[in-house]
């Protein structure tokens, strides 16, 4: 039987298990998927050109939307390659509170990351689970910056809000209620014999492959390479000292455990940068137009970002190019999807963390 | 058999059970949602569901999508029929299957990916299923030396004494039928599936409401069956069968969905061996 | 101005084999428009987080070699420059002949072009939109 | 009484000879119609007004043993030739190892072999008789067509349909006469004429594949016929005598058994049970009525025909256990091949050699009710499943290819063939219809026997993904609206389908009067006791009974209630797909090569991975011949 | 048909699609559904199927690429059904409307039945949303013309 026993399926974009839009090209076999290659372009937008149209200034609300989920990092990074081609120093305090912000990002983008694979497994009252410890960081977001989602906190030359002690405590508080759910949840995953099914083996990248596809962030980390932006100690990771999580076997399981352990050592950053953070101004005053290219890099919750920012001292930069993590990780997609059965497609999709508008922008 | 008696029955058959399936269904979803840490939507939904499906527009692909759907209802009806009859349970099995068959067809009928993969999953879970749901039967004859409903129920001890393991066998028929997680593999209860809805996915309206009640008369039966096996203890019975649904309910919220692959060898591994450990036993004991 | 070794056609592939054999990750590559018929392409490298990065100038009709069939991650960034820029790129693994992430009403090469995309405010877009 | 016998049996001899020599295609076509109906009026008339009354010699005077021992060396002389022929040793051998001991048992032994009544018929043989009679014939009509379309179609000329219709028609004179038959020895000659047919139609297409493959069922089948020589000449052992009557009504047990395992493997290979199973797979290469004829009604049916026929012999013994054993691993083990076949044609093969299994397995399922169950299954079996193959050959020949992946949508092309084609699979797969209810009443008394009932439970199952699979996908439709063309098709083409449809159909509403005007008295002869109740459209025993109307009502309630709402208003849409038409512009180069993006299409799941018809072949093999060591070994022990 | 009436407002079924949003109101439309603000208490649910829908809840904006992609979406829902627009890309094209590669808010392609606002817009926006959209679905009638 050559030919009668291959399927062709097109696999989204509109599709339950993926809230995203992306388009599979699926050739299987029975159930194995022999075939697959991702299409991508539903949420191209076009952003890198809105310097043209959107001053240095208002090209942070653009760069914040370039992915509503890690926005914050985002702006991060803009404001940091800003920050750098025009030689401004910004303040101890605001370096903080930009990691906390950033930090408190990426516990939000994991877990609901987690929601997502428990929901593409089948597994709904994990994806419950999450999602409702998620929402109290979604309320310490609001609390802090004013925002659920997009906060747009970041500024060139610092912040533009504070967390006074009082708002402090009462995030400790509830990072420590955080800690403790997660705990439970992290347990049953760690363990749980489905999810062990579907996930232990599923996807394997080797150091090499993971190399070799360019890949960032955890799924880099889960094949056993540690490599982690903040180690580069940009903002204040340099005063909290940690470690990168690495986990070895490169496949789904790794990456998810990767992730949850990542979420502990967020609560424990954030902690810490509470403990060591300095009294002080949030923000000093920037004046002029920058000159010159630059290259900023950050890492975020799926990865490291790049920024190239070309700028000729008008007050449009001359060209912005955003390599997001997602952006690299999409590769994985050629590799793995090839030779996983079909119930693995939205688990193997959702282990890469798509974020389709941060791939097309 | 008087007229009243036969009344009562049809009654029984055509307007009663379907409504505690309705309820069961409700009640599974309220459950779901409680163990997921939700409010929850009213016991009654599955009836709102139905009542607006039946509202909406018609939309089918195809003539034969429509036919296999009022079959499917048809033997899921005429199987409950058969049960408060008291009629051969094998042949209520048989009937049941020409509906299972149907909703097969329906969706195979359809050129799309999502129904066809549904459907051929769905063929799977037939496969690991029926077996079983003969062998749970083969069982009950062993102990009464009957196939009739009437006879099994005419007997004194009730079968689970002796038919544990089957009785554990139908935890997995139940789970199958009910598409439930591990087994939720041709269209899930749930709306996110990576098969759309799997076998549903065509069907709309109407016919979606159709599937709907469809799926109310088969879980009935089966709760009928798996209270025979506490007959005469029917209030043990009834809260049994209630237990083994709260059971899948919790079963579902605590596992993944699995594969195809898996399914069957555990339903093969597993399901087959206890129900030929309890029939071998209750064979050499007899 | 950050540090970029300025290579040409012919030594691009060598180059890319040299980092890659030597555990670099590439990280991206970036185009931008120089002038009206120039191109400027930065391929960047990655090693324990230090940065390196090769500049190629070219002219806009000129094919460029892929370096995909030795970093195959690059076929996603050099799909994406040939989409925005229109520039020609021979060998790419993987081809989505200018259409990664434009559709097919989507204006062409729209990085391309020196130009300001705004439109006058209230100004109804549909249309005249296309390059 | 005598002369429909004589018409039923002889008139197809001389009709072929006939049929081989008209060169006119015309009149060929009248003899082989008027043949027909008369076989089929003949068969009716046995069936209606006598049974038993062929007391004596048929032809008065002559005597024909010696006739058909003659016939009987002629035919292993030409046999003998076509082995040296296709220089095949080890056919030589076995035909020299069936030529030899037969000529000197006949003639040198001494042995008395006059038998009182060589003709003999009762219910079973009426049943065979009307089962050959009519479908038979109704392949002759529809080979008609068949083989004028075949022939153009491959371009064969001259003609050889003279040829094909000799054998063709040949073939059901020696079923006929095989079922009549109450001599062993007799029966052996007809059975090697069945096989020499088989031989000569597998391979009339005279491809290297259709040599190949009737090389494989001569061989196979020889095998049978050693078996059955030895069976028959230790039959004569133990008994002294070759008359089947007499021999099955001595109730055997221990090394007595042995003539009859010995006829029951000869049975076995007939019937293309598991490891023989490779014949009649093969067997599908030649013409569509060929396979419908070996399938169906004739070649296969005889082993089968030969064990219901020997049941009482060995009824109750654990050789009779062994036998169902055996039967139910063919059917399951023929049931999960199946499922990993795509051909529509290996599909029906594997269905056929499962049911086989299971009519086996339920003849030797130590109950009267069981029996009845076998003889059932065999009549509805018949029917549908030579349906099934006229469909399939009509579809090949619409299509062009007997893949069940390339009927997708087939209701569009072909809306007669189609709607035929899913009533011949409904009826051998859904319940009230006669196949399924004969599974019923199989798994209902072998419910006693759990190992059994193991397997024939799981093998149903599997029937039910094959069959189900192959309904969807005929039936598959975007819209209503596509065009259906008109189909035409050949009257002769149409009749034997429409006929055959209805048949089925009508045997499965009549099952009651069936079941007691024909299985339940052949029962009661063997066992005088039946179990069995059937009346007002239900069938029921003592622990289980099975109600039709209610089912009938209910389909033709959910056929009603689909026609009104169908009627209705509907709005036609097309199937989900999850948006992806946007993306027909993207063509995506890999590695230089374009990569389309079809149609969505699915496949069915064939699970070719881990069915695997090449790997498992052998191993099923050799539990098989496990299964039939078992045999011997308690019959010798 | 009171009771009708009742059901179809009981019984609301919503299908999501993200037309090119910055995945901010996705995850706030996705909120929606888990424990805290838990809509199927109202007997929403999220099916992924346009056959099966009510109401069909589209974030982002439009692009050239898949305005045909939601116009197909659309089309395969049953009558009657309404349209949200959650998000201010969705309701005009917020902050990308001058990008070149979109077409504008979702109007352009659909009759938008309820426009939600908000960058991105809250979970409480967005339930309210619906539930105007519902108001809207129960004075819709099944168009009954076509066959």
């Amino acid at each position: 039987m050559p030919d009668s026993n291959i399927s062709f399926i097109p696999f989204g974009p509109q599709h339950p298990v993926l809230p995203e839009p992306i388009h599979l090209r699926l050739v299987v076999e029975n159930e194995k998927v022999v075939e697959a290659l991702p299409t991508v372009g539903y949420v191209h937008r076009g952003l890198e050109k809105m310097v043209e149209a959107k001053d240095v200034n208002q090209m942070i609300y653009v760069v914040e939307r370039i992915c509503g989920i890690c926005s914050c990092m985002h702006a991060m990074a803009y404001c940091q390659g800003i920050e750098e081609l025009m030689n401004v120093e910004i303040p101890e305090r605001a370096k903080y509170l930009r990691v906390i912000w950033a930090e408190l990002h990426r516990m939000h983008s994991h877990l609901l990351w987690l929601g997502l694979l428990a929901d593409s497994f089948g597994y709904e009252s994990l994806f419950m689970q999450t999602w409702r410890i998620r929402e109290r960081v979604m309320d310490i977001l609001d609390k802090t910056a004013g925002n659920r989602v997009i906060i747009s906190v970041n500024v060139i030359g610092g912040v533009r809000r504070d967390i006074d002690t009082e708002m402090q405590k009462w995030v400790l508080q509830s990072l420590d209620a955080i800690e403790k759910d997660l705990r439970e949840i992290y347990n049953v995953m760690k363990d749980d014999y489905t999810v062990k099914q579907r996930t232990v083996g599923v996807g394997v990248l080797s150091a090499d492959d993971a190399r070799e596809l360019g890949l960032v962030g955890p799924m880099l980390r889960a094949s056993g390479v540690a490599s982690d932006h903040r180690m580069t100690g940009y903002a204040a990771y340099k005063d909290l000292d940690f470690e990168p999580v690495v986990e070895t076997a490169g496949d789904s399981y790794a990456r998810m455990i990767v992730r949850m352990k990542e979420l502990f050592q967020s609560i424990d950053l954030i902690r810490k940068a509470f403990a060591r953070m300095p009294e002080g101004d949030i923000a000093v005053k920037v004046r002029g137009n920058p000159t010159g290219e630059v290259i900023s890099r950050v890492e975020q919750s799926r990865g490291e970002v790049l920024y190239y920012i070309k700028a000729d001292g008008t007050k449009n930069l001359s060209r912005l190019r955003v390599r997001t993590p997602t952006f690299a990780n999409i590769a994985a997609l050629f590799k793995i999807l090839p030779g996983c059965s079909l119930s693995d497609v939205p688990v193997l999709v959702l282990t890469i963390d798509p974020c389709i508008s941060c791939t097309e922008r | 058999m008087n007229v009243l008696n036969i009344v009562f029955r049809l009654l029984l058959a055509l307007v009663v059970f379907p409504i505690i399936g309705g309820l069961i269904v409700g009640l599974d979803r309220k459950l779901t949602a409680r163990l997921q840490g939700r409010y929850g939507p009213p016991i009654l939904q599955p009836f709102y569901d139905v009542l607006k499906l039946f509202s909406k527009q018609r939309i089918i692909v195809n003539e034969f999508q429509v036919i296999s759907v009022f079959i499917y209802l048809a033997s899921s009806v005429l199987s409950l029929v058969l049960f408060t009859f008291q009629s051969d349970l094998l042949m209520i099995i048989f009937v049941m299957s020409i509906g299972a068959v149907f909703l097969v067809v329906g969706a195979l009928s359809v050129k799309s990916a999502y129904s066809q993969v549904g459907a051929q999953r769905e063929l799977m879970q037939m496969l690991s299923y029926e077996p079983l749901l003969i062998l749970i039967i083969v069982g009950m004859y062993l102990m009464r030396g009957s196939f009739n409903i009437a006879v099994i129920m005419s007997q004194g001890r009730p079968l689970i004494e002796e038919l544990p393991l089957l009785f554990l066998v139908m935890v997995i028929v139940l789970g199958i039928k009910m598409r439930k997680s591990p087994f939720d593999l041709s269209a899930s209860e749930h709306a996110h599936q990576e098969l759309v809805r799997g076998l549903l996915t065509d069907y709309s309206g109407l016919y979606l409401g159709l599937i709907d009640i469809a799926h109310w008369f088969d879980l009935m039966l089966l709760l009928g069956i798996s209270t025979l096996f506490f007959y005469p203890h029917i209030v043990l019975g009834i809260i049994a069968s209630l237990f083994l649904v709260i059971l899948e309910i919790v079963i579902d919220n605590v596992t993944a969905r699995l594969t195809v692959k898996w399914m069957l060898t555990y339903s093969y591994g597993l399901g087959l061996v206890l129900a030929a450990i309890n029939i071998a036993v209750v064979y050499i004991l007899r | 101005m950050i540090e970029a070794k300025e290579i040409t056609l012919d030594n691009l592939l060598s180059e890319v084999k040299n980092y890659h054999d030597n555990g670099y990750r590439l990280v991206t590559t970036t185009c931008m428009e120089v002038d009206d018929d120039k191109l400027e392409i930065l391929y960047h490298f990655d090693k324990d987080f230090k940065l390196e990065n090769l500049r190629l100038t070219v002219d806009k009709n000129q094919t460029i070699p892929s370096i995909s069939s030795i970093y195959f991650c690059a076929v996603l960034s050099e799909n994406e420059m040939q989409d925005m820029f229109g520039l020609k790129i021979d060998g790419m693994v993987v081809d989505y002949g200018g259409k990664f992430l434009l559709g097919e009403d989507s204006p062409l090469s729209p990085m391309a072009h020196i130009q300001i995309v705004a439109k006058e405010q209230g100004e109804n877009k549909e249309g005249g939109n296309n390059a | 009484m005598q002369i429909s016998l004589l018409l039923n049996v002889l008139l197809p001899f001389i009709s072929a000879v006939i049929v081989y020599f008209l060169k006119n295609e015309r009149m060929r076509n009248i003899v082989i119609i008027a043949t027909a109906l008369v076989v089929m009026a003949s068969s009716v008339v046995i069936a209606v007004y006598g049974y038993n009354t062929f007391a004596g010699h048929p032809l008065g005077n002559i005597n024909l043993d010696r006739w058909i021992a003659i016939g009987d060396l002629l035919l292993s002389l030409y046999i003998l030739y076509i082995s040296v022929s296709l220089k095949n040793a080890m056919l030589i051998l076995l035909t020299l190892l069936q030529l030899i001991p037969m000529f000197v048992f006949e003639n040198f032994s001494g042995a008395n072999l006059d038998v009182l009544h060589p003709i003999y018929a009762d219910h079973l043989s009426v049943i065979m008789n009307l089962i050959v009679s009519f479908v038979g014939t109704l392949i002759w009509i529809y080979a008609i067509s068949y083989m004028r379309e075949d022939e153009e179609h491959k371009g064969i000329r001259p003609s050889r349909q003279n040829r094909f219709f000799f054998i063709l028609l040949l073939f059901i004179g020696a079923m006929n006469a095989l079922i009549f038959s109450n001599d062993l020895i007799w029966v052996y000659f007809f059975w090697e004429i069945t096989t020499i047919s088989s031989f000569l139609l597998i391979g009339h297409d005279r491809t290297a594949e259709a040599k190949q493959s009737s090389t494989r069922a001569l061989l196979l089948n020889s095998i049978g016929g050693v078996m059955f020589v030895i069976g028959i000449i230790l039959g004569y052992h133990f008994f002294n005598t070759v008359d089947i009557q007499t021999l099955i009504s001595h109730r055997a047990s221990g090394m007595l058994l042995l003539p009859f395992a010995f006829l029951c493997l000869a049975a076995f290979t007939k019937s293309a049970q598991i490891p023989f199973q490779s014949w009649l797979l093969g067997a599908m290469v030649a013409p569509t009525p060929v396979s419908a004829l070996l399938h169906s009604s004739t070649m296969v049916k005889a082993g089968v025909y030969l064990i219901l026929r020997l049941v009482p012999a060995f009824y109750g013994s654990w050789l009779a256990g062994v036998i169902a054993i055996f039967g139910a691993f063919t059917f399951i083990t023929a049931s999960l091949m199946a499922i990993s076949q795509s051909n529509g044609k290996k599909i029906l093969a594997y269905s056929t050699i499962a049911n086989l299994g299971l009519i086996i397995s339920a003849a030797a399922i130590n109950s009267p009710v069981a029996v009845a169950a076998a003889i059932m299954l065999l009549i509805f079996h018949a029917i549908s499943k030579a349906l099934l193959f006229l469909c399939v050959g009509t579809i090949e020949h619409g299509i062009g290819s007997r893949d069940i992946e390339d009927m997708r949508g087939l209701i569009n092309k072909m809306p007669f063939t189609t709607l035929i084609t899913v009533i011949g699979l409904v009826t051998m797969l859904l319940p009230p219809f006669g196949v399924l209810l004969s599974k019923w009443l199989v798994i209902e008394t072998a419910a006693k026997n759990p190992l059994l009932v193991f397997m024939i439970a799981i093998g149903s199952a599997l029937t039910v993904v094959y069959y189900a699979r192959w309904i969807g996908i005929l039936l598959s439709r975007t819209s209503s609206k596509d065009v259906v063309q008109h189909e035409k098709r050949d009257p002769f083409v149409r009749i034997p389908l429409s006929v055959l449809a209805m048949l089925s159909i009508v045997i499965s509403v009549t099952v009651t009067s069936i079941f007691n005007g024909l299985i339940a008295p052949q029962v009661v002869e063997y066992f005088h006791r039946l179990g069995v109740i059937a009346q007002e459209g239900s069938i029921g025993t003592s622990y289980g009974g099975f109600s039709l109307w209610p089912v009938f009502l209910a389909l033709a309630l959910a056929l009603l209630g689909g026609y009104v709402v169908l009627k209705g208003s509907n709005q036609y849409a097309m199937p989900y797909a999850p948006g992806e038409s946007a993306q027909e512009y993207k063509v995506i180069k890999v590695a230089g090569k374009e990569t389309k993006m079809p149609k969505a299409k699915v496949s069915n799941y064939y699970f070719s991975d881990v069915i695997s018809e090449n790997r498992l072949t052998p191993w099923l093999d050799v539990a098989a011949a496990v299964l039939i060591v078992a045999m011997f070994g308690v019959v010798i022990l | 048909m009171g009771l009708l009436d009742k059901a179809r407002q009981r019984s609301p079924w919503l299908i999501h699609y993200d037309c090119g949003s910055c995945n901010g109101c996705d995850i706030e439309l996705l909120s929606c559904l888990t424990p805290l603000y838990d809509v199927e208490r109202f007997g929403i649910v999220n099916v992924g199927d346009p056959k099966q829908a009510d109401i069909l809840v589209v974030t982002g904006s439009v692009n050239q690429q898949n305005k045909s992609v939601l116009k197909n979406i659309y089309d395969q829902m049953p009558e009657p059904k309404v349209v949200v627009a959650v998000g201010v890309c969705a309701c005009t094209g917020g902050i990308f409307r001058d990008c070149y590669n979109v077409v504008g808010g979702i109007d352009k392609v659909l009759p938008v039945d309820v426009y939600v606002p908000g960058c991105p817009a809250r979970p409480e926006q967005i339930i309210d949303g619906i539930k105007l959209a519902i108001d809207k679905l129960a004075q819709k009638d099944v168009v009954k013309e076509e066959g």
